[in-house]
Parts: structure tokens; sequence; C-alpha cells
């Protein structure tokens, strides 16, 4: 029997999903952004590279360890050392999640459809603190997965290696939305870029200044303030206070709580920013 | 039901009120809406989505209330906006397929229907490619894609043959006139041409400074003018003359003539004149009434 | 030089966001040099350090990069240059112009701060402050130059922009230091060199090589902008 | 003034926009007509001194348009991108124009370009709260801020609504005959058909027709050509036609005649003459819609 078919159009009568489904695909998306998929070859060529790099050290460590029986790098100070790479990742890839959607005004087809700006700018905000936590927990768990493997002699350092991934969490959701709010404030990709990294810049070259003058004013309790301007040690100081490593930084950190605070005001002043530059532009 | 229903609508920005009680209703089908630039239009359709609270008066669509319902319109609704939307540095396919999600569809569902619609609105292999390199109708037709792909009760269409050439035009409208009649999806389409609004629309609604001017069938839009285009390559004055000799209102429009039909006889006259004349006779329309000839009404020129 | 062209560059520069990254940067030496002063090290060594590192090392050639590009690369992306071309006025004299205003921004967000941070820490002593507050005006007008050449000639001018200047100028003039010689950085240092008399400060390039090297940086970058903007196509995106 | 092309190509590549253009643009207004991406703007580009021909000259009464900027005293350019400062106000964008222009009385000259169209209410807003069709208008002034002899529009009426288009197209008209060169380009015919007396097409990148409007619109329209037809009485009106050798086809729908006429122009002096003899009143008569594409791929194809 032969039959032609109707192709003409179909109506959608299937499910259409609730927020929790957008806002996910949301997140998805961007994050596929974040690392160039679905995008040009040359698109990937910056974040894959970066995240390589970041891998290397692991891989190092592991050999260390296979070959020469003894521990490798701290997972503690991992963020510290490697903290240029990542400044670099947050600074090329953050305008590349925000700054499209608000230079080809693609924003108007998000809001004509039921996502709120809320639920966008806590996609982006996801989707950047994913990237950059992968960026810093896959070093840390290959190299984790080698210690366990090669059995050195000790306990493994399960302890300093869960703290490590814990404190890499704050650290990724701080950067992330330091990152995107000040990425956000321009359509222009290169300006966003250069904000970022002149806003790093600022915060890393300000500190062996301030710390190594106010020591040599024998000001010692003062210089380890200096530390807390760079968000690395700043964040690496909450890891000292919670877990109790030792301190990626000369002469440690202002003891307590302090930093963990400011860490939380950071994040928060982060979000309000970003929150109030997209009901701006959401008014438009 | 109606479509959509407004009652008094105002909204009031500082500087300028864009729309002034605007009371209107529409049903299922093709509606045009016109209106000089300005706020008025793209005011109403952020309104409508529900992405702006009017300043006074209100609205509903789909028989959902804009300032409480805003959500649930958005998801029944699909737009189109006038302006450039388009990332270039991703396909037709990815953007559609996404943005399907974005309605809530699920993911296969989603690639589904962004593979059916591209194709309805006739985007091939192009649509693989990155939207970067897509000429004027094609980033056209994927706007028009994202705004049906969650199978939308109502679009709402803003501009869509801006920009667009002659035969891209046709295609487009031919396009509307499918979704409204084929698809059975409602549409509201603004443009600047009333000449092309009534190629596709069952229904028209005329603003001018946020106050509504009109709102008809479009067949009634057309009775309204009772007069006809003439067109008859040359001897186009001599035409004229003959027919003003005859007792007939006639008046010069670019390069036709406009005859005003006083009653059956009027178009056997110029059958007559043309004959007589050894004229060609090109064109012989019903008054293909323009959006300016009303807001001359309007402005009483 | 054109007022209305220089009119409208500044209205650009310092009417919109970009003038918060141009006082961000001075505004934060600003606050280190007082920091360093309340907290008593307001020493020749301090001052050093916040000079070479953060005044000239960080803080110029990322006003440089802002400056430099900012007068010239927005408009020629989003094609607003065209208001400037379709009149009666050179295209040199356009590119001079934006350079002029580029180089005066950085004279005021770059030289002056510098000048005053550092007098705030050691006053006039050893003629550190205006050393390096000249040091910082002669680099500021070369980075000016070069960055508006940047824009000119690329549309990915900051990136590439930042790739020079800190991985050149940062990273292969720490590790090389036949780097160092082609650095704008270096050369300001030199010249600062000059003008102090602080047993602080030594400089890697010789004051001969490093005048010469910054007049003809600076003045084949401002010509050949000229030269590119005759020929240069609005029609990129098609 | 007069602008001439002399040959002159432009190529990206292998892609070639602009193919061997030869035209004269004298006074009067010009329409450059021709389907999207028919290269247009690059003709556009080349003349206003914005690109080089890859081949062949460009001259604005004798003197080469490209790397001359002394050209722009008397051009005056509509570009088609925005290429308006959103940071100025529309009283700042034009009064800047007036004064790149070296005028000697820069506020008098802005505040009459201004009034030209008919933008002094708004002008002291910044140009970025503008509608497309308001930022369009600002161009027009900042364009004939210094009464150029010549003027280069790109797609002008875009984005303009109903009123504002009207109001473009009669001032365009009266410069016209007040004796300025204008040229301006557009893919809508009905729009060029109002305004201008000369038209040159461009199609595919060639210079496909030329000259007066009239005469280019009979040789465009001397095809095989579709009409739809209303009458008192359809089957004895399509049984009449039949018989003449100018109607090629005819067929009855529902929504009436359709006739495939030969010769356009033979049935279409034929059709008034049959209805009248068989008593038949019209009540519709449609040439279908010209498509400019085919049109002028028509017109390309017959001429070579």
């Amino acid at each position: 029997m032969s039959e032609i078919y109707d192709i003409g159009y179909r109506h959608y009568d299937g499910p259409r999903l609730g927020r929790g489904h957008t806002t996910r695909a949301l997140t998805v998306h961007s994050l596929r952004g974040v690392f160039g998929l679905g995008r040009p070859a040359r698109s990937k060529l910056v974040p894959f590279s970066l995240a390589a790099i970041m891998v290397l050290p692991a891989i190092v460590s592991i050999a260390i360890m296979a070959l020469m029986r003894r521990a490798g790098m701290s997972y503690s100070g991992y963020a510290v050392i490697m903290q240029a790479v990542v400044a670099i990742f947050l600074a090329a890839q953050a305008p590349t999640v925000v700054a499209p959607d608000l230079r080809f005004r693609v924003l108007p087809l998000y809001l004509s459809r039921p996502v709120t700006i809320t639920e966008y700018v806590g996609a982006k905000v996801v989707a950047m603190t994913v990237a950059l936590y992968a960026l810093l927990a896959v070093p840390l768990t290959v190299m984790f997965a080698g210690e366990l493997l090669i059995d050195l002699p000790g306990p493994p350092r399960t302890k300093e290696y869960v703290g490590a991934m814990l404190t890499g969490l704050l650290l990724a959701v701080l950067l992330a939305a330091f990152g995107l709010a000040i990425a956000s404030l321009t359509p222009r990709r290169g300006l966003g870029v250069a904000s970022v990294i002149a806003l790093y810049l600022l915060a890393s070259a300000s500190v062996p200044i301030m710390y190594s003058t106010l020591l040599s004013a024998g000001n010692d309790a003062a210089a380890r303030w200096a530390w807390l301007l760079n968000p690395f040690w700043l964040v690496d100081a909450v890891q000292v206070w919670v877990f109790g490593t030792t301190p990626n930084s000369e002469g440690g950190y202002p003891g307590g709580p302090v930093s963990f605070v400011i860490v939380v005001l950071l994040i928060a002043a982060a979000v309000a920013a970003l929150a109030l530059r997209y009901r701006k532009a959401a008014s438009r | 039901m109606h479509i959509l229903d407004t009652e008094g609508l105002t909204k009031r920005f500082p500087t300028v009120t864009a729309l002034d009680g605007l009371t209107v209703t529409t049903g299922p089908g093709v509606t045009g809406l016109v209106g000089a630039n300005g706020a008025g239009k793209s005011t109403l359709i952020k309104i409508l989505l529900g992405l702006l609270p009017p300043t006074a008066g209100g609205a509903r669509v789909l028989g959902l209330d804009v300032t409480t319902r805003g959500a649930d319109i958005r998801r029944l609704v699909g737009y189109m906006p006038e302006h450039e939307c388009l990332p270039p540095d991703v396909s037709a396919t990815e953007l559609v397929v996404h943005l399907a999600r974005m309605s809530g569809l699920p993911r296969t569902a989603a690639r589904e229907r962004a593979a059916d619609v591209l194709r309805h609105v006739g985007l091939a292999e192009e649509r693989y490619r990155p939207i970067g390199g897509y000429s004027t109708g094609m980033k056209q037709r994927v706007k028009l894609a994202q705004a049906l792909v969650h199978d939308p009760k109502l679009i709402l269409l803003d501009e869509p043959t801006n920009g667009l050439d002659p035969r891209g035009r046709d295609e487009m409208l031919a396009l509307i006139r499918r979704i409204g009649a084929e698809f059975g999806i409602s549409v509201l389409v603004t443009s600047h041409l009333l000449g092309e609004l009534e190629r596709v629309c069952d229904h028209v609604i005329v603003i001018d400074a946020g106050r509504l001017l009109r709102s008809s069938a479009i067949g009634e839009f057309t009775q309204t003018t009772r007069s006809v285009t003439v067109e008859v390559d040359e001897g186009t004055q001599a035409l004229a003359d003959r027919l003003v000799e005859l007792g007939h209102g006639v008046a010069p429009h670019g390069r036709m003539l406009l005859v005003e039909v006083s009653g059956p006889d009027t178009l056997d006259a110029i059958r007559d004149a043309t004959a007589d004349l050894g004229l060609c006779l090109i064109r012989l329309e019903r008054g293909r009434q323009r959006i300016e000839d009303v807001f001359r009404e309007a402005a009483g020129v | 030089m054109n007022t209305v062209v220089a009119g409208i560059t500044y209205r650009a520069l310092l009417g919109r966001r970009r003038i918060v990254l141009l006082l961000l940067l001075p505004m934060a030496l600003l606050g280190l040099a007082l920091l360093l002063r309340l907290m008593g090290s307001d020493d020749q060594r301090s001052t050093m350090l916040l000079m070479q590192n953060f005044a000239i090392g960080t803080m110029l050639p990322l006003l440089g990069l802002i400056a430099g590009t900012g007068v010239i690369a927005p408009e020629i992306d989003d094609g607003t240059i065209i208001h400037l071309m379709s009149k009666p006025i050179s295209r040199p004299v356009i590119a001079q112009t934006k350079f002029l205003v580029a180089a005066s921004l950085l004279a005021v967000f770059a030289a002056v701060p510098t000048y005053v941070a550092a007098w705030l820490l050691v006053g006039n002593e050893d003629a550190i402050a205006p050393g390096f507050a000249v040091g910082a005006l002669v680099a500021g007008i070369a980075y000016a130059a070069v960055f508006l050449l940047l824009g000119v000639v690329t549309r990915h001018a900051v990136t590439i922009g930042i790739v020079y200047a800190l991985v050149w100028e940062g990273l292969v003039g720490g590790f090389v230091p036949g780097a160092r010689k082609f650095s704008v950085q270096q050369w300001a240092q030199s010249i600062a060199d000059q003008i102090s008399t602080s047993p602080f400060l030594k400089a890697d390039v010789t004051l001969g090589f490093a005048v010469p090297a910054l007049v003809i940086v600076t003045v084949v970058a401002v010509l050949w902008a000229g030269q590119r903007l005759r020929v240069l196509s609005l029609t990129g995106d098609e | 003034m007069k602008i001439e092309l002399a040959q002159v190509s432009r190529w990206y590549g292998n892609v070639v926009a602009v193919n061997d253009v030869t035209m004269t643009i004298g006074p009067g207004v010009t329409g450059l007509l021709g389907p999207n991406g028919a290269g247009k703007s690059t003709l556009l580009h080349m003349m206003a001194g914005f690109l080089a021909p890859s081949n062949g000259t460009v001259t604005l009464d004798g003197t080469r348009v490209w790397k001359n900027h002394q050209v722009y005293r008397h051009i005056g350019l509509v570009p088609e991108r925005e290429g308006v400062y959103g940071f100025l106000t529309g009283w700042q964008f034009v009064l800047s124009a007036a004064r790149l222009h070296g005028l000697p009385d820069p506020v008098e000259a802005a505040r009459k370009a201004l009034a030209t169209v008919e933008m002094e209410e708004p002008k002291d807003r910044r140009v970025e709260t503008y509608s497309k069709g308001m930022r369009q208008r600002v161009k027009v002034a900042a364009a004939l801020v210094h009464d150029p002899p010549v003027l280069l529009l790109d797609e002008p009426f875009n984005g303009m609504d109903p009123r504002q288009r009207l109001h473009l197209m009669d001032l365009i008209r009266s410069m016209g005959a007040a004796g300025k060169t204008i040229l301006f380009s557009s893919h809508i015919l009905e729009e060029v058909e109002r305004v201008a007396q000369h038209i040159e097409v461009l199609v595919a990148g060639r210079h496909a027709a030329s000259g007066d409007f009239r005469e280019i619109r009979r040789l465009m329209t001397d095809r095989p050509h579709l009409f739809r037809i209303r009458s008192s009485d359809d089957r004895r009106l399509a049984a009449a036609l039949m018989l003449d050798d100018s109607a090629g086809g005819v067929s009855l729908g529902p929504d009436g005649l359709e006739v495939r006429a030969v010769e356009f122009r033979g049935f279409a002096r034929l059709l008034p003459r049959v209805a009248r003899t068989e008593g038949i009143s019209l009540h519709e008569v449609s040439p279908a819609d010209e498509d400019l594409e085919s049109v002028f791929s028509y017109l390309i194809n017959r001429s070579s």
C-alpha cells in the first residue's frame, strides 16, 4: 500500500517544562560557550590550551610521586601557584559568556520567553563558576587519583584534597561573579577582556609592593593584610582558617574569619552589580 | 476568546507618552499593526509580552492578564524583534534548538521542532553554517523560526519585511499568510506599508501618537477607498483629461491615476476611454490604500 | 590638529564607561602611595617598587592601551568614524588629532598621578618624582602612538595590545635581557634614571638608545596610522 | 556636478561585488536600484571615496575621488550603517558636521539643516535615544549641512515611517529639481519610481540597465507577463481573449482569469477593446507583481 505522508506544519502538544529545565539548559549552553563547544574551532583554542596548561603541573607532580617516591605539589597551593592561568582564563572567557548577548541584542529573545532576568544571570554565573571550578578541580582530582594509585608511604592527603576542592569552589564563585560583573559592563569583548585583566593586575601588582614595604617598615601584622588584595590569596586565607593548611604566602594571613567575610561581601557586591546591570539592559 | 484585548492602555515615560488610552481587540488570524515611528509599537509589544507594566489601563493576551500572567503569556507567544538579534558565530540550528529549550521544550522535541520549523521557513543546508554569513533574508527567516519553534498560539512579528528586497518580501509575506492560515497560529504583524499588510492581514489596527486611529477588518479598509488606481503606460495625461471631461474625479498618483468610483459605470468609462485612446490598460485596481493616506486623513491634509 | 575631532574624541572617552577604567588605575596608584605613607614606608626603596612595578609596569601600559585604542578602535568598529572621514579633513590630521587626545589623556591620567604618588612618598628627594613623571609622560606618548596604530590596523587591538604589554614587556622582558631593549617601559625608566639622582634606580637601557627609540616609534606609528586611515575601507562587514 | 565611473570593478578575493560598471551620474535624482547583495553599497562606497576600486576610476567632475578628502566639500553622504555617535545630541552631531566642514556660520547652518529634516524638537536629546527614523533624519541633516551639490544616500528610507518617508521623498525631489546631483540606493521599486527620473540598475554586480525610469520599465515589462483579471463575465472574456495571439494562455480560476501575455503591450491594448466589444465590465486588472530580481536577470540574459 502506498501513501504520501503529510509533512506540513505540526503542532506541538508535548510537555512544556518549567523554570528548572530552562535555567539548566541555559547553564549548559553557556558552559558550552565558555569552552567554545558548538562554535568554530578557534573559539576552543584559548580555553582548552589554558585548561591543558592547568593540568600539566598535576601530571608532572604524579611523575614525581611515581619516580621519586615523594609527595608532589600541594593541593592547597595549586590555585595560588597557577593563578595567572586562571586569571587569563577568566579574562578571556568571561566576556564570551555575557558580551555577545548584549552586543548582538540576543537578550530580548530570552526575555520574550519564560526566562526571567534573575534566572538568566543566575545561569551565567553558575556556568562560569562550573567552568572555573572544572579548571581547578580536574588537575586536583587527577593528582589525587595519581596519589592513591601510586600509594606513597603514609596516609593519602585526603583532607588537604577535600579542602582544596571546597575552597576551589569558593574561589570559582568569587571569580565568576566578579569577572561577569565587570565583563557585562561593556558589550565589547575586547574592552571586557582588558577590564578584567586590568583589575586582576591592579590587585596582584599592589600586593608585593604593599607587603614588602610594610614588612620593611617593621609592621608585620599590617603586611599580612596586603595578601587579601588578591582574590587567590584571599581565598587561600579562607582555606587556612577553615582547614588549617599551610599559608601559600610569606608570613601568613590575618587570622580568623575576616577573609571569609570579605569573600562573601565581594560575591554579594558582584551579584548585586550584575543584577543592576541586567535590570537596566532589560528595560531597554 | 479574543487573541488580545486592551482597555484604556496607557504608558507614559518621563519624556513621552507612548500609549494613550488604547482600547482595541483582535480575533484569530493575521492582524496588522501600523503606526508612525516612535515609542508606540515597541512599547505595546513589550506590554503584551508582560515585560513592561502599563501606567494605566490593562491588556490581556490569549485571555491572560499581562500584569500578572506574563510568564504564562511568554510561554504561548512567539516574538520576532525588529532589530538584529542574532549572534553571528552560532548556526541557525544551534540557536533555534537552544531557544526552543528556553521556551521549555525537552531536548528531543526542541531538535525535531527546530529542524521542522527551519524547513518551513525555507532554510535548507545553510542552517548548519554560522549565522554571521547569512544574507538579510536568511537572517529574517532565522528570526521567524525562533519565534515559531515552540508552537506558540500567537506570534508578534515586528517589521518582518524590513530590509528585504521584493522577492524576499513576497516570500516573507507568503510565509506569514501560511502561518496564519495553514499553521493556525494567530499573528500580529507590524509594518510601515499598508499595501503589504493588505496582502496578508484579516484585520488592521492603526495607531498614531499612542492613540487608536482605526481598527477594522481588511475588507472594510479597502472598502473605505472609493477609488481605483489605473495605469496605462503612455498617455496617462490624455486619459486623465478624458475622464475629467466625463465628470469623474481624477488625481495623479505617481505614474498612475486615482479615479474616484461613483458607480459601476465609472469602471466602464475607464475601459472605454482607454480603448478609444488606444492605450494599454496595465492596471485597474481597487484603491490600494497606503498607510500614509490614513495618516493624511488623520492630519486633515 | 582639529578641535572638533578632538572634542568628539574626548567626549567619547570621558563621557562613557571607559573613564572608570581611566580613573581606576591612577586612583589605585594614589591609594597605594597614600597607604604606604600612612604606614610609614615612605622611603626611596618602597617608592621605587611602587613606581617600577605599579606605575610604569602595570598602570602605564594598561592606560596606554585603553586610551590609545579607545580614541579610534570603537569608532572603526561601529562605523561612526565615517562621520569624520566624510569631511574635508585629511585623514593623517584625524590620526594626529586622535593621537594628541590619547597622549594628553595619558599625561593627565598617568604622568600627573605618577608625579603625585612619588611626591607623596618622598617629596622632591633626588628628583625621583619628576624623573618618573617625565618617564611616564614620554612613554605614555609612545604607547598612545603604538596602540593608536594597532587600533587602526586590526580589530583585535585590545587583545594584541595586552599580549604585547603583558607577555613581551612583562614576561619576556623579565627573563630575556635583550628583549628589554625593545620595551617602552624600559625606555621610560632610562629617562627617569637620567633625571633622578636616586641610588636605588638603575636602568637597563642607555639613554642614547631610549630617546631615539621613543621618538622613532612615536613618529612612525602616528604617520603610519594616518596612512592606514587614508586607505581604510569601511565595508569590512560584507 | 557629475560623478563618473569608468570600467569600475571591485572584488574581495574571488568574490566580485561590482563588475565592470561604467556610468555617469548628473544633476537631478538618480535611483540606484537592485536586489539585496547586488553591489549597490559597494558602488556607493567607491563613489564616496571609502573604498578603492579594484579596477577602473571614479571621478567627481574630473578629479579622482579615492584618497582625496577635498571631494567632501562637494559631497554629502548618508551611509547605511548607523554612523552616528550615540553619546552626542542631535544638535551636537549636526553642529560638529558644520564645524568639520569649516563653515563660516556653523550654528546657523546646523539650525537650518535640522529644520530641513524637521528635527528641531528632539535636537537636544542624545542620539542613542532616537528611533531609527530619527537617526536617519539626523544623518541626512549632517549630510546637508554644507549644502553640497552632490548627495549620496544609501538606503535612506530604511526604518522610516510613512510620514517621514513622504517628507524625505519631497525633500529629495525638490533638491533634485534645484539642480543638485543626488544618488540614492534602494531595492524597492516603488520608492525609486516616486522620486527618481533616472535610474541605474545593478544586478549581481553588473550594470543591468540605465536611463529614464519609464523607458526601462517598459523594457522590463516587455516580456511574457502574467495578468490577473476579474470582470462581470470571466468565462466569456476568456473565450474572447483566446482568439487573439497576444494572449498566450488563458486559465479560469476561482479568483478570476489568469492570462499569460506573450506580448505585454499588445495584450494590454487589446483588453479594454475586447471587453468593450463584448460588453463586459472590467472589475480588476493586475499585472502579477514584478519581482525585481527575475525582471533584471531577464534583462541581463537578454542583453548578453
